[in-house]
């Protein structure tokens, strides 16, 4: 064998690397080749992408040939690659990740290890990372073509796809955090491309600072990393030295939670950690700032809510699992943190979809419902299902953004408005459609598609781990996504195309579309800032509209460079699906990409669920349900156009939803809005009439007695006191004005007299 | 008689002390006139046709550097009305007692080395090009006194550039020796000598391994900063005679200017030798070792000083001066980045291999 | 020898910064006092890692050195400034904090 | 060791009236060059004290480096040849008593604590073991000297550029 059967997982390193120093080369060299920077982000993303996909070959017959026992021994030959193959109880069995690390420096005792870690996780990571990255690379070269800074873009694009890569095969949770905030400024970066338009740098720097909070966790969570480690090893017994090594600490938290060595401790570490995914993942209430994310180009958006930034905080969940397993007693089957946040923000990010008129605002508060689903998942013990569904979802979410900049690109004049710029257009761009198509049908989770088998998948294992509450969650949930998912379908393609004449709109919106960008269907949705004169900005863009000029023409069919990805994501969006499916019988993910944390025989969360009937027709009556009652709604108008605006109750419902559950304006909208109303005429008279007159005779009498407190009391006895008091401190004050001479001479002198005579009272008394 | 060739003299430690300061003090200026003379007069005559330097005494102007030493030393000492005496005396002393005192630490063959008392047998003091780089930058004290002291506002001006200059040159020349050090594994000089004389390259050991082939950015980074900290062209701002007139020397006559003289040749001098040994292996010759080369060592040191030498006359008087700002520039800009890039290099590729 | 001599050489350094601290009436001169202070604690730590036979004095010593370094470097900046600011170099020209 | 012993008293007479030079005298060149002599008869103790590589870091870092930023520093902003009026102010007196004060605690404590240790001094110490110390036992703080170094670099260009 010339090349051994390790090479691709021992040298995974050049993943990361190689696209870190495409990075490096745009940025330096990227001017003198104009737009044809984009071919070296290209190249190193496709050289990183065969690499993992050389990880993904490896991997699986790696496990394949452990799971014979005739095998065993061709493992073990090949020596120190992998430490050793143990078998499990009940011939279950975990192989153990492929680790090469190296001491980066020590201190008394203490080794800083940094490596990699390559185990099921993490190949279908970098599987998932550089295919999406690489398709969003391709796509971009159309969709960014004459960009004003189109070289910083693939510049900024491949160190995003380097940082998450990094992130990945990290072997310590220090290289983690590393690879995290560096994702995190890279997305700040894209987000923040169009950064001359104020509301693009602003959406740029809320990310930023949302994402922030959440690192603050990460950075408190990695530290008590370290010393739960230290723990565990003082309880073995011996001098404890902590360690940052992803292993130890998993081994580490399985132990000290088995042996009920300080759950405090794995708690609030679990919390730390929680923090940080709730920031990263967007779960609420830090899910502000994904939908802002909007105000980046339309392949970052895809970038970034299906391979890197978002899934950052799912993986770190699974990666140090056993961490929130045994600190938030996961096992117990109640209430945790973790599956509370995640239900929650599976509701909530539901909910605001509904009223969104841009159809990317609609697919990011997609994304939070989505990765609310992640993150119950492993908040129920459900590892194996929050994977896979990290693992569909990535690609037919990408596919669905990718496909929303294809209507945009092409059908809607770069405006990303619904309501305003688009409809009809299954006419006009047939294949986008279709691609959107399979996409919707898999988020929704039609039978048969990815999407049904990895939310099934969740519901499944949250009933069987008795998590009966989060099970039903999950299918309301479901029920919301027909629902929005069907709407923004409808308006998108369906009905007659609204696009494409500039004066037939109202005032408030043309601000968005006429710009022909697609940053400025960001202010028109708001409504809140029509900013009117940024003409200087539209001529930034005129370099995009002149190659662009097709988009006065009507909406038409995108070509090539977009549509390619699409169907590539849209085979995916389907196919990904039968990695795992107990209905099929299917169980190859789960054996693939189950990781070892150190202790089988305590710790062993991967099984899939176990295949009841009942579930998915619960789940496809909840799609369907939800498509029936859009339908309805939004197609057939069963209740008459504009329900909203005529019945109270569903217009106070919408506008719940449209100003984000009031969140960003808490306080001042819900305070001194609803006292407003019947409630204040009632106070507004209780006012007037009772605490008045009450309040006047008190007042008489407070009065009367007020003067004789004042006269005799407050002015003679009080004031005395006090005026005294202050004259006195003057007097104190001037004398002690002289000290303060402003010789800082003088001022060296006291302080070095004084240490003297202190140190001289030590000294005799000693 | 290859006692005395190893300064290993025979008597008390104070006829040692005694003798070995003799040798010193005569090996500086002796060193420094055979620069002054074989560069100085004949190079540049020859590169820049000049005439005057090779006629006095007849064959080749042979007699020239005699009579300026002549000249100096009967011309009278005058020190300026508003000057500093006790500075003003002082400063050309410190200026060339540094140029001792780096002398003292260059090995001139397996037992030569003057200052190899301390610690017998290991060759040398400890910290020897160390030692060297730290007493080099006592010349910058006694250029600040002569400018201060001169009372003259050439004499200062030209002190402060100087100083400025030899700051910022001097972290370019100790951090390029760190890439010699690193590689040798130690700061003594005899070490480094037997670092390139016993080392290998690629496992042929046929010419040993002088540290020019590995350390070549160090030796350029060398090179450059001790032509700028000898204050010599393109870095002779601070005694620029069309700008200054000769800027921290003006107020100088007579012998004191042949002190700044002696200090000048007699450092350029040191500085090649430092260069030739850190870099060009010394003394030695590889596979050359026992008694032999104590004979042959200090001549083999003298022919590689002289070819170092060369190339830092050449320089010399090839390049026109640079402008104060572009040489803060090429010090901070580019000398130091690269010499702190090759320290990195070097010490990983130390760990690798 | 004995410890204490130089010790005692320390403490005389030591004393005579202190005194110069407080006297000299040029900013750049305070920091030369300061030196001297500096200069007396490293003759102190290097005395005391030579009677235990070890490194460690030297180390701190190089410690305190290096810290020494930029201590001048940010305080002949600081002086620079105040030159810059009051055309003086003298402490108690910068008296705007005087009550 | 009595040879030692003379070098010492020779060199701390020289420190200690360089120190008082330092101190009193009216010129500010000249304290700045007697401050030299104080930091060379230092590097000379360190040398008798067998710890050679501080010594020569002494002056390398001290000598040529600190001062010459001194009497760059006073010479950039006014270099006067003759003595000033004066240059010490009138705390003399007060100065003088927290001096005595501190340098006689010292003394005090160092004779009662050390009377009559000796150095014996075995072996000189080899540039060896400091690089062990440092790059070992004492990384961290090493790391923490080279952030504050950059800081400092960082704030004197900041503070001292004229804008």
């Amino acid at each position: 064998m010339l090349m051994n059967h390790f090479w691709f997982l021992d040298h995974a390193w050049l993943i990361p690397l190689i696209p870190a120093i495409s990075y490096a080369v745009i940025l330096l060299f990227g001017k003198r080749y104009g737009e044809r920077a984009a071919w070296i982000g290209l190249a190193s993303i496709g050289s990183a992408w065969v690499l993992a996909l050389g990880t993904v070959v490896q991997w699986i017959s790696h496990v394949n040939d452990s799971e014979g026992a005739e095998a065993r021994g061709v493992v073990q030959s090949i020596g120190g690659m992998v430490r050793n193959i143990r078998l499990a109880a009940e011939s279950k069995l975990h192989v153990e990740p492929i680790i090469h690390s190296t001491t980066w420096f020590q201190n008394n005792g203490f080794k800083l290890n940094v490596g990699i870690q390559i185990d099921g996780l993490a190949v279908m990571m970098l599987f998932v990372v550089t295919t999406i990255s690489l398709l969003v690379h391709f796509y971009s070269t159309e969709y960014l073509k004459g960009d004003r800074r189109f070289n910083h873009y693939y510049a900024a694009l491949s160190l995003f796809s380097a940082s998450m890569l990094f992130l990945v095969v990290a072997s310590s949770t220090l290289q983690l955090l590393a690879g995290w905030e560096l994702v995190g400024l890279c997305s700040f970066m894209l987000i923040g491309h169009w950064w001359e338009e104020k509301p693009n740098s602003n959406a740029a720097l809320k990310a930023f600072l949302t994402t922030r909070t959440g690192d603050i966790g990460l950075l408190t969570g990695v530290i008590m990393t370290f010393f739960v480690v230290q723990k565990y090893a003082t309880m073995a017994g011996g001098k404890g030295t902590g360690s940052f090594d992803i292993m130890k600490v998993n081994e580490a938290a399985i132990g000290l939670g088995e042996h009920g060595g300080s759950k405090s401790l794995l708690f609030w570490c679990a919390a730390a950690l929680l923090l940080a995914i709730m920031g990263k993942s967007g779960q609420f209430p830090l899910h502000t700032w994904l939908p802002d994310a909007m105000a980046g180009p339309t392949p970052v958006s895809a970038l970034i809510h299906a391979a890197t930034m978002v899934v950052a905080g799912v993986y770190l969940g699974a990666r140090v699992y056993p961490i929130f397993y045994q600190g938030f007693h996961i096992a117990g089957g109640t209430i945790n943190p973790m599956a509370a946040i995640g239900g929650a923000t599976v509701i909530i990010g539901a909910g605001l979809a509904f009223v969104q008129n841009d159809i990317k605002k609609v697919l990011a508060y997609s994304t939070i419902s989505q990765l609310g689903y992640m993150v119950m998942a492993l908040g129920v013990g459900a590892w194996t299902a929050a994977i896979f569904h990290l693992f569909t979802h990535a690609f037919f979410k990408a596919n669905l953004f990718l496909g929303a900049g294809s209507v945009s690109h092409s059908g809607a004049n770069h405006s990303f408005d619904m309501k305003h710029d688009m409809g009809g257009l299954r006419k006009y761009m047939p294949k986008t459609f279709i691609t959107f198509m399979i996409g919707t049908a898999a988020l929704i989770g039609i039978p048969f598609t990815a999407g049904f088998f990895s939310k099934d998948e969740i519901l499944a294992v949250a009933g069987e781990n008795n998590f009966t509450f989060f099970k039903y969650l999950g299918l309301v949930g479901a029920v919301m996504t027909a629902c929005y998912m069907t709407r923004c379908v409808y308006l998108t393609f369906f009905g007659e195309y609204r696009g494409g004449h500039a004066d037939a709109h109202g005032a408030g919106h043309d601000v968005g579309h006429d710009v022909g960008h697609d940053t400025h269907a960001y202010v028109s949705d708001d409504h809140a800032t029509p900013i009117h004169d940024d003409h200087a900005a539209h001529a930034a863009h005129d370099l995009h509209d002149a190659h662009d000029d097709h988009g006065h023409h009507g909406p038409h069919e995108s070509n090539f460079p977009i549509l390619a990805p699409l169907f590539f994501l849209s085979f995916m969006s389907i196919a990904s699906g039968y990695l795992l499916s107990p209905m099929l019988k299917i169980e190859k993910f789960a054996l693939w990409v189950e990781p070892h944390f150190g202790d089988d025989k305590h710790f062993n969360v991967f099984e899939p669920g176990v295949f009841k009937a009942i579930d998915p027709i619960l789940a496809v009556a909840a799609g369907v349900v939800g498509m029936l009652l859009a339908y309805a709604f939004y197609w057939k108008k069963a209740y008459g156009e504009n329900i909203t605006e005529r019945n109270g109750a569903l217009r106070a419902g919408k506008n719940f939803l449209v100003n984000k559950y009031y969140l960003d304006v808490l306080y001042t909208d819900i305070i001194v809005g609803g006292v407003k109303g019947p409630i204040a005429q009632a106070a507004y008279w209780v006012n007037q009439n009772v605490i008045d007159n009450v309040l006047r005779y008190t007042g008489k009498g407070a009065a009367g007695a007020a003067q004789f407190v004042y006269k005799y009391i407050d002015q003679k006895g009080v004031d005395g006191v006090y005026n005294g008091s202050a004259s006195g401190a003057g007097a104190l004050g001037g004398l002690a004005r002289k000290l303060q001479t402003g010789r800082v001479q003088l001022y060296a002198f006291t302080v070095l007299f004084g240490l003297g005579a202190i140190a001289l009272l030590l000294v005799i008394f000693n | 008689m290859s006692h005395l060739l190893a300064f290993d003299i025979p008597g008390g430690w104070g006829t040692t002390l005694g003798i070995k300061t003799l040798i010193v003090m005569g090996l500086i200026p002796v060193g420094a006139l055979v620069l002054g003379y074989t560069f100085l007069l004949k190079m540049m005559s020859h590169m820049q046709s000049r005439v005057g330097p090779m006629d006095p005494g007849g064959f080749h102007g042979w007699f020239q550097l005699i009579g300026d030493g002549i000249k100096f030393i009967q011309k009278e000492d005058i020190i300026p009305a508003g000057a500093d005496k006790r500075v003003f005396k002082m400063a050309p002393a410190i200026v060339v007692m540094s140029t001792f005192l780096m002398f003292v630490v260059l090995p001139a063959g397996p037992n030569a080395v003057v200052a190899g008392a301390l610690h017998k047998g290991q060759g040398g003091i400890d910290v020897g090009i160390f030692y060297a780089l730290a007493v080099s930058s006592l010349s910058v004290i006694g250029v600040l006194m002569a400018g201060w002291a001169s009372s003259n506002k050439y004499a200062l001006i030209g002190a402060l550039r100087a100083a400025a200059q030899l700051i910022a040159y001097e972290l370019p020349l100790v951090l390029a020796v760190v890439g010699v050090v690193v590689q040798a594994g130690t700061m003594n000089l005899q070490g480094i000598v037997f670092a390139q004389q016993q080392g290998k390259i690629f496992g042929w050991s046929g010419i040993g391994s002088p540290f020019i082939l590995t350390q070549f950015v160090g030796f350029a980074l060398f090179m450059v900063a001790a032509q700028a900290e000898l204050t010599q062209p393109p870095f002779d701002m601070p005694v620029a005679e069309s700008e200054l007139v000769a800027g921290y020397m003006v107020e100088y006559t007579g012998f004191r200017f042949l002190f700044f003289f002696i200090g000048e040749f007699g450092t350029a001098f040191v500085y090649a030798g430092l260069a030739a040994t850190l870099f060009l292996g010394g003394w030695s010759i590889p596979h050359v070792n026992g008694e032999i080369a104590n004979w042959i060592g200090p001549i083999v040191l003298f022919v590689k000083i002289m070819l170092v030498a060369f190339l830092m006359f050449w320089a010399r008087f090839s390049y026109p001066r640079l402008r104060e700002d572009q040489l803060q520039a090429l010090a901070w800009k580019w000398l130091i980045p690269i010499s702190l890039i090759n320290i990195l290099v070097t010490g990983a590729l130390k760990v690798a291999f | 020898m004995l410890l204490n001599q130089f010790l005692l050489l320390s403490a005389f350094l030591f004393g005579t910064g202190i005194y110069g601290v407080i006297t000299r009436k040029h900013t750049v001169l305070v920091l030369a006092s300061v030196e001297l202070m500096l200069v007396a604690v490293n003759i102190n730590m290097v005395a005391f890692g030579a009677t235990l036979n070890n490194a460690v004095g030297q180390v701190f010593a190089l410690f305190v050195l290096t810290i020494a370094a930029a201590e001048v470097g940010v305080g002949l900046a600081i002086v620079l400034l105040i030159y810059r600011n009051l055309r003086s170099a003298n402490p108690d020209d910068a008296s705007v904090l005087k009550g | 060791m009595v040879a030692q012993n003379v070098a010492f008293w020779i060199f701390a007479a020289f420190m200690a009236a360089g120190a008082i030079r330092v101190v009193t005298t009216d010129n500010i060149v000249h304290a700045a060059l007697w401050l030299v002599l104080v930091l060379a008869g230092g590097a000379a103790q360190f040398i008798l004290l067998g710890q050679e590589f501080v010594a020569w870091v002494q002056v390398i870092v001290y000598i040529g480096a600190v001062i010459v930023l001194f009497l760059f520093g006073i010479m950039l902003t006014r270099a006067p040849m003759e003595a000033e009026e004066k240059l010490n102010n009138n705390l003399r007196w007060p100065g003088l008593a927290a001096a005595l004060l501190f340098a006689g605690t010292l003394a005090w404590a160092f004779l009662d604590q050390w009377g009559s240790d000796k150095i014996k001094l075995t072996k000189p110490v080899r540039t060896k073991e400091i690089g062990d110390l440092v790059f070992r036992g004492y990384l961290v703080p090493f790391e923490v000297v080279g952030v504050l170094l950059l800081a400092a670099l960082i704030g004197a260009v900041v503070m001292a550029r004229k804008d």
